[in-house]
């Protein structure tokens, strides 16, 4: 808390894409409450703030501290360690924090592919020397030093301890400021928080609760890819072979992909109790798979179910598109996988 | 959610109980160890090891720690769950604890008995034991669910097995359907001559009971039908079944059997006179069948097959027959079912060296059963295929198709007592004759049937020890010719011996049914390797399946004598009758549930239940278990894509900590877990 | 598995399973049926029945086993296997018998000394020339064992077969017959065989 | 034991059929490997995927699901469930570059105790010659730090 | 139909009429016969009595060079004991790892190797019978073997290929029964179709090996067989050369001639006699072949075993329906 009595708020970015920032200024003119409430003390996407500065500050400073982005490498996670300790409530702010999200995908190759992918094998790179970042090179005027690279992409509470969650890709504009209200009001007037580690501006349940489209029992013969087919706009898409992974992710969004015929993608993750939401969706979409009964012999049995997985080009991919981080597994074994 | 926090939360007191089982688990598991290391494991309040666990005293073990140390969780590692969990469950609630709060670690048949590696059965113990340890403190009390029973039995099958049940659960007042495939009840009993060991005529004690069985009050007979299908559960079966078109109206028909003198299509009576006779197209299986009226075989009748004769119909003076019947579905409900479909007779064709088929003199053993009947088609005669030579050599060949690995593994278990009773029978009708009996092994285990062996013995008959290694007319030396030459070790002698003889009878073995499988399907039963009906317990609960309601009996479980499937038959019914007079049963309360607050309503549940027990509320637009219907394969709960669907004793938290409890030596620093 | 392997020494029964690489690992399972014996062609000259024969395996008579010429009259023509109702690899086993056999210098008490000898002569050839060679054979053959039986050979049925242009004179050899040898070279090491 | 490398095997045996399958191997005292640890399901079909990746995460070097046979399962189809969600998973772990070998399915009856005993040989032996998983040392091992839950239950 | 094509030391030389016969009969058919290059001997049946794993391994060389000269092509070969050798080890080292094992470690120093299931081995019946087939065969067919009475003998090795699936029943095959048939010829129902003709007792126990032989020329007497018809040289070597012997030994008189299939095959195709290796053989044949009339005979070609029928059913059987 600053001299003026106005709670401090900060916000940081670890291996992300910056739309989260986006999504605060996204409240629209509630950002300018936001500005009344709060004095903003660390938020390196609007205000020029030093890592210095941050340093600076006594511990637990920082009243509320939205951290967004992934742990990638490990300036990602000294920072995380760092605002943990200026911070009294730190927030996983959007899915990167929450449970990997995008940057997790290179969990599905190795750390050497994907710079590989990134500074040699790739249309758009000149890269003739195969110049690769180094985390120390010597120079005349001394020692340069980049973060290290890390192996694994994390969430946020892979490396520190987290008070609250806050998912989507980005999270939803009216989440976030019912969010910022009830810590707002806690700070303020002493208003109840809820309890620590719990998933806020999202609801309990997955996202066919909220959305509208009709549905019947599903048996799925097989699956589509987008470009393939044109959806019924009012019935629900998986029982017409589009991918949704609406059954295995948290509502909060308002269901918007599908009202619009666009499967869900999950970017809300998991729901409440559940621990690897692409294995959850997998078992699913399995189980309501049209393909073999009983009755049939063995190797025609396999055959049909074969055909049938196969119309799913790419399972991890799909399933664990924003939960990879926070999978079970977390992370493809290594040397195999460009999957 | 929340409520199954807190009970995480609060320490659970378990007790650990390692039975040594005699030597049989003490053996070769380190108990002192395995009990030494789980008192180590915080949860565990007491760790012991005895001597049998599953002894009264053992189980009094339990219940005194229980109230006295005040134990809140009991884990015994012993045998399998199948042996005694029951027996611990109802120890631990004599203790005062719901019997749900007890988990038990099979290290008998998964550990000590698996290797004889101490070691390594001691780690694997430690494992299953630990494992244990953790699911257990996760359990939650259960209760178990009462259902109603319906009064009313199924029987399927009119042998001496279904029709010894059906008249002991009809004779107490209950109602009974009994369905048979045929046109008549009877069964393989029906066809045969005399029953080991005391010769007595096998018609003579059946007959009556089909009569009862055909008078009966209580007791609906549908023969010439077939059970088509069956839904619900224990005490609320639906049976659907389809009365065959027998092209006779019952009703008018007095059984006269004119029709059957006038039809002019002779047909080889493959089915009750095993191949060897002949009957018409509209036929009785014989003269007692039951019912009495006949049944006109599409397939051989001349009208079918070219529009011509209905002879039947003119002749019939009660103008009972009908070419245009229809197959008739008839729909009831029962709350019990005994399967007793009996077996078929093994093919001897599939050995070519016994020349079954090629070699005219060569005969099944149902086939010699229906000669030497007095009403079989030789009027009792024993003679040659050309119907009138008397042989002067006759060869009986035990366990055709039996105990071999080319055909079936098991031991028939009658063929060597009927081949006895063939050789008297044809020394009884042919005192001239000589005959030979080929066994490997000669097995006579039952009341007087080792003494029946004797007199076959003082009866003179040739008893050559050696399994027939061919029958063929080829002959090699004088003496051979124009007759069937058995070849043989006699391996009493270390001799390769040729016997030459007119007539063989192959003694074959019991198969189970050709379609075993799909009458398993149909009634939800387990089949073994051979097709045989799987029991619930192959010493405790041999009538009983894995199916809650459903019974088998007699040869379709296994080879049986007609002793012994009678026997079963009265076993059946009477545990049907008991589970009647209780009027309700108490189902386990393993079972799924579905949490409205977590469902989303997204319907992927709603087809994936093979008892249909998930309904969806258009309503509240959620999904809904119907628990009388569940039985609790947890299907549903693993396909749940927002883990809304609990599976009572086998939630996730309760499998994962199992899991993580199996996996304490090689995994990371322990976790906790989501349920 | 982890079995405990016991210290004793291994029982003929043991040896002969090894001697068949495994083909005969379920010899034990024979209940002496005498299906092998009645279906055998040649038992009538057989001094021990095949059945006789696997019990007295189990009871480990080693001498009266590899002295009997039970084997040496097997013509491999497998009915024995075909019918055996435990699926026994017989004819495999009285292979495996013949090679203990003269491994054990026992052959010749068999009193079928010709059997091994016919078998030898017929390798030589095939092992020198990669084919084998009747003519050769068959002299050589009895020149080397039975002169007489020679005499009666070349006169006799040999020179029939000679003028029914169905011998060959010079032994036909193959072009890859050092590759041969060395293969062979190789898998009697392998074999067991010096 | 010898100093060979013994592979842990987590066995989801289905209540009816290859848990009793493994119940008669005991019985019939058949000795096989003693590398794998069951858990008992009521139904092949109960296993949620997330059972196989949690015993792969927690140091299981395989994991064998067995079922009762196409048309004898207890309940009808449950296999049949299982074996989609097999195949899919299965699909799903080879991009991830788990050996096949790693997760295997199996249909025992309750009267086919040796089947079950030779395929938990056969497994043993093929996870001796892939080696141990123990997927936290060898695959999180660099800076993958120990795997922490959404919440604590 | 191309196949490889696996001869056997005796094709050469004593069995040449059945080499010469079945390329006759190849043409026909269009049948190509590909000779695997620098094949060796098979060890026949006195190899396994030596040394096992050689054994296997002598064997394993032709398929490791049929697994390298063809491409998926079956291999044929058309004796007995090379067939059962062939297709042996093969099964046996897909069975045991064991031998698998050692024998490839042989073939290496030979710069082999061979993987058990590459190379698919049948004999030439089977592939006349299952892969040509019987229809066309018939329409070869120029001039019928009417009224010549044929009893086929399979012998041993080709029906009975221990727990390998065998083409045909291994106690009562009936492939050249129907063969013959086809080429118009009466099959006589041969009880010891399957038996075994001797082998090598002929020349280590001969006493055993006529009995053996007697036993099979009786039987075909008996039937009142013209001929023999047989599919392998060592039978073929045994049951003629030998038929003197057994005369001899026991006082008999049997003269039947004893014909490769392929030869009789060729003969209804109308091939002359001495483009299919006739006269090749000890015990003419010629005899015979003067019986063979150009008249449909008027009895049932398959005779039934004697008996009346007017007494009890017999039990049908599968092919009969």
């Amino acid at each position: 808390m600053t001299e003026n009595g106005k709670p401090t708020l900060a916000m940081y970015w670890g291996a992300s894409c910056g739309g989260c920032e986006i999504s605060v200024l996204n409240i629209h003119e509630n950002i300018l409450t936001v500005d009344e409430i709060f004095d903003i003390v660390f938020f390196p996407c609007i205000a020029d703030f030093k890592y210095k500065d941050v340093e600076s500050y006594p511990d637990n400073y920082i009243d509320v501290c939205l951290f967004n982005g992934a742990i990638r490498n490990s300036e990602n996670e000294e920072m995380a360690h760092l605002l943990r300790e200026k911070s009294k409530v730190l927030v996983a702010y959007g899915s990167c924090a929450y449970e990997g999200c995008i940057p997790a995908l290179s969990n599905l190759t190795t750390k050497e592919a994907t710079l590989n992918k990134v500074y040699i094998d790739n249309p758009s790179i000149d890269n003739p020397k195969k110049t690769f970042p180094q985390t120390s090179t010597q120079m005349p005027e001394g020692e340069l030093t980049l973060p290290s690279f890390y192996h694994t992409v994390k969430a946020l509470d892979q490396v520190t301890d987290v008070d609250y969650y806050l998912p989507g890709c980005p999270p939803e504009p009216p989440q976030i400021w019912a969010v910022l209200q009830v810590i707002a009001g806690a700070l303020t007037e002493g208003k109840e928080l809820p309890p620590k580690g719990s998933v806020v501006g999202a609801g309990q349940t997955a996202v066919c609760d909220e959305c509208p489209l009709e549905k019947q029992e599903k048996t799925i013969a097989r699956f589509y890819r987008p470009y393939e087919i044109n959806p019924d706009p009012d019935i629900c898409l998986l029982e017409q072979g589009i991918m949704c992974m609406g059954p295995a992710t948290r509502s909060g969004c308002g269901a918007l992909c599908p009202s619009v015929g666009m499967g869900c993608r999950g970017c809300y993750g998991p729901t409440e109790g559940v621990e690897d939401q692409g294995a959850k969706m997998l078992s699913a979409i399995a189980s309501v798979l049209d393909a073999g009964d009983e009755t049939m012999e063995e190797d025609e049995l396999e055959a049909l179910i074969e055909e049938a997985v196969d119309t799913i080009a790419d399972p991890s991919g799909t399933f664990y598109r924003f939960s990879m981080a926070h999978s079970i597994l977390q992370r493809v074994k290594n040397g195999k996988g460009e999957g | 959610m929340e409520e199954k926090k807190e009970k995480t939360m609060q320490k659970e007191k378990v007790g650990v109980y390692i039975c040594h089982c005699g030597t049989n688990i003490a053996g070769t598991i380190d108990v002192e160890e395995v009990k030494n290391w789980a008192a180590k494991n915080p949860n565990v309040e007491v760790s012991r090891d005895y001597e049998f666990m599953c002894s009264n005293t053992g189980q009094e073990l339990i219940e005194n720690d229980i109230k006295e140390k005040g134990l809140t969780r009991i884990v015994v590692a012993s045998c399998s769950p199948h042996m005694h969990e029951k027996t611990f469950r109802n120890a631990t609630e004599r203790g005062g604890l719901n019997p749900f709060l007890f988990e038990m670690a099979n290290i008998r048949e998964h550990g000590s008995w698996a290797t004889n590696d101490k070691e390594a059965a001691t780690q694997k113990a430690k494992s299953l034991v630990n494992g244990a340890i953790e699911r257990v403190v996760h359990h939650e009390p259960l209760e178990k669910i009462p259902v109603e029973i319906n009064p009313n039995t199924l029987i399927v099958g009119g042998g001496i097995a279904g029709i010894t049940a059906a008249l002991e659960l009809a004779n107490a007042g209950n109602h009974v359907y009994l369905v048979e495939r045929e046109g008549t009840i009877g069964g393989h009993m029906a066809q045969l001559d005399k029953t080991f060991p005391t010769l007595d005529c096998s018609a003579c004690i059946l007959t009556p009971k089909m009569v009862d069985v055909g008078q009966h009050d209580n007791i609906t007979l549908l023969t010439y039908s077939e059970v088509e299908k069956v839904d619900g559960y224990i005490g609320n079966f639906e049976i659907t079944v389809r009365k065959k078109a027998r092209c006779v109206i019952e009703d008018l028909c007095t059984a006269c059997g004119i029709c059957e003198e006038k039809c002019p299509a002779q047909v080889v009576d493959e089915g009750y006179g095993a191949g060897l006779g002949y009957r018409k197209a509209i036929y009785r299986a014989f003269p007692q069948a039951v019912p009495g009226y006949p049944v006109l075989d599409k397939e051989n009748c001349i009208y079918f097959q070219t529009g011509k004769c209905r002879a039947c119909e003119k002749f019939c003076p009660t103008d009972a027959i009908d070419f245009e019947q229809e197959d008739e579905m008839l729909n009831f409900n029962v709350g019990n079912i005994i399967v007793a479909t009996g077996y078929d007779l093994f093919d001897p064709r599939r050995i070519p060296q016994y020349g079954y088929g090629r070699l005219e003199n060569v005969f099944t053993s149902l086939e010699f059963e229906r000669m030497v009947n007095a009403s079989g088609p030789t009027g009792g005669h024993i003679v040659l295929r050309d119907g009138e030579t008397k042989p002067e050599k006759v060869a009986i060949v035990h366990c055709v198709g039996s105990r071999d690995q080319n055909y079936n593994e098991y031991c028939s278990k009658v063929c060597c007592m009927y081949s006895l009773k063939f050789a008297h029978l044809v020394h009884e009708h042919l005192p001239e004759t000589e005959v030979f009996n080929f066994y490997i092994d000669m097995r006579t285990p039952g009341k007087g049937y080792e003494e029946f062996y004797h007199r076959l013995l003082k009866e003179d008959t040739h008893f050559i020890r050696g399994r027939v290694a061919e029958i063929t007319d080829a002959d090699h030396q004088p003496g051979e010719e124009g007759k069937l030459i058995v070849q043989v070790e006699n391996t009493l002698l270390g001799k390769q011996q040729r016997i030459p003889v007119d007539m063989v009878i192959l003694s074959a073995g019991i198969e189970a049914r050709e379609d075993a499988a799909q009458v398993a399907n149909l009634f939800k039963m387990g089949c073994d390797y051979d097709g045989f009906y799987n029991e619930r317990h192959p010493k405790l609960a041999p009538v009983a399946t894995m199916t809650d309601g459903v019974f088998i009996a007699g040869a379709c479980q296994g080879p049986k004598d007609i002793p012994e499937t009678v026997a079963q038959g009265g076993a059946a019914a009477s545990q049907i009758a008991s589970l009647i007079g209780q009027g309700t049963m108490m189902m386990e309360p393993v079972r799924a549930s579905i949490r409205e607050e977590d469902c989303s309503g997204c319907r992927i549940c709603n087809n994936l239940c093979p008892y249909n027990a998930i309904e969806y509320d258009e309503e509240k637009e959620v999904s809904k278990v119907i628990t009388a219907l569940c039985q609790g394969c947890g299907t549903c709960v693993a396909a749940c894509p927002s883990g809304a669907i609990d599976g009572a004793h086998f939630t996730n938290l309760q499998v994962m900590s199992e899991l993580q409890g199996l996996l304490w030596d090689v995994q990371p620093a322990p976790e906790k877990v989501t349920a | 598995m982890t079995q405990t392997l016991s210290a004793r020494a291994p029982s003929l029964f043991e040896e002969v399973v090894a001697e068949t690489s495994g083909l005969g690992e379920n010899l034990n399972t024979c209940i002496q049926c005498g299906t092998c014996g009645g279906s055998c062609p040649s038992g009538d000259d057989m001094d021990h029945t095949p059945r006789e024969i696997f019990a007295m395996i189990r009871e480990d008579m080693r001498e009266e086993v590899l002295t009997s010429n039970t084997p040496w009259y097997c013509v491999s023509c497998y009915y024995c296997v075909a019918r055996c109702p435990q699926d026994i690899h017989i004819t495999d086993i009285m292979y495996a018998l013949k090679r203990k056999a003269i491994e054990a210098g026992y052959y010749q008490k068999a009193g079928k000394d010709k059997a091994p000898e016919f078998s030898e002569t017929f390798i030589d050839f095939v092992e020198n020339n990669g084919r084998s060679f009747e003519l050769g054979l068959a002299t050589r053959y009895h020149l080397r064992y039975h002169p007489l039986d020679a005499f009666k050979m070349a006169t006799g049925m040999g020179l029939k077969l000679f003028t029914k242009g169905r011998m060959d004179l010079i032994p036909p050899k193959i072009e890859g017959i050092d590759q041969l040898k060395a293969i062979l070279k190789k898998s009697k090491e392998l074999g067991g065989e010096a | 034991m010898s100093e060979q490398f013994e592979p842990v095997i987590v066995g989801f045996l289905c209540n009816w059929c290859s848990y009793r399958a493994a119940d008669l191997a005991g019985t019939s005292r058949i000795k096989y490997a003693p590398n794998m640890r069951a858990i008992r399901v009521m139904c092949s079909g109960r296993v949620d995927p997330q059972f196989v990746l949690k015993a792969l995460r927690n140091g299981a070097d395989g994991v064998l699901i067995a079922g009762c046979h196409p048309g004898e399962c207890h309940y009808v189809n449950g296999n049949i469930k299982a074996l989609r969600r097999y195949t899919m998973l299965k699909k799903t772990l080879d991009q991830w570059g788990i050996e096949e070998e790693r997760v295997q399915l199996l249909w025992a009856s309750a009267s086919e105790g040796t089947k079950l005993a030779e395929k938990v040989n056969s497994m043993t032996e093929e996870l001796r010659e892939l080696g141990p998983l123990r997927w936290h040392e060898k695959v999180l091992a660099d800076n993958g730090a120990a795997h922490v839950p959404v919440k604590e239950a | 139909m191309k196949f490889g094509y696996y001869p056997g030391c005796s094709i050469d030389r004593n069995a040449r009429s059945y080499h010469i016969s079945m390329m006759a009969i190849a043409e026909r058919l269009g049948l190509e016969f590909e000779e695997m290059e620098d094949w060796n001997c098979c060890g026949a049946t006195e190899y396994f009595a030596i040394n096992d794993i050689p054994a296997y391994t002598l064997v394993s060389r032709n398929l490791a060079l049929a697994s390298q000269q063809y491409s998926g092509e079956k291999l044929v070969a058309p004796c007995s004991a090379c067939f059962l050798n062939l297709k042996k080890t093969d099964h046996v080292m897909g069975e045991y790892k064991e031998i698998n094992q050692k024998v490839n470690t042989a073939l290496e120093a030979g710069g082999l190797a061979y993987q058990p299931g590459t190379v698919s081995v049948h004999h030439l019946l089977e592939v006349i019978v299952k892969d040509v087939g019987l229809e066309a065969i018939e329409e070869q067919v120029k001039k019928p073997l009417y009224e010549l009475r044929i009893a086929p003998y399979y012998g041993c090795m080709v029906p009975r290929p221990a727990d390998m699936e065998s083409f045909d029943d291994p106690e009562h095959p009936t492939s050249m029964d129907k063969l013959l048939e086809s080429l118009g010829a009466i099959v006589v129902d041969f009880p010891l179709k399957a038996q075994c003709c001797g082998g090598h007792m002929t020349q280590i126990s001969e006493e055993t090996a006529l009995e053996l032989l007697r036993r099979l020329l009786k039987n075909a007497d008996d039937y009142g067989a013209d001929m023999i018809s047989t599919l392998c040289p060592m039978c073929q070597l045994n049951l003629d050369a030998y038929q003197g012997a057994v005369n001899a030994h026991f006082g008999t008189d049997y003269n039947i001639p004893v014909i490769y299939f392929t030869q009789l095959i060729g003969l209804a195709f109308g091939i002359p006699e001495n483009e299919l290796g006739f006269g090749k053989e000890i015990v003419s044949a010629k005899p015979a072949l003067e019986k063979i009339s150009d008249e449909a005979p008027q009895e049932k070609k398959r005779r039934r075993r004697p008996g009346r029928r007017t007494g009890l059913p017999m039990p049908s059987m599968p092919e009969e329906g």
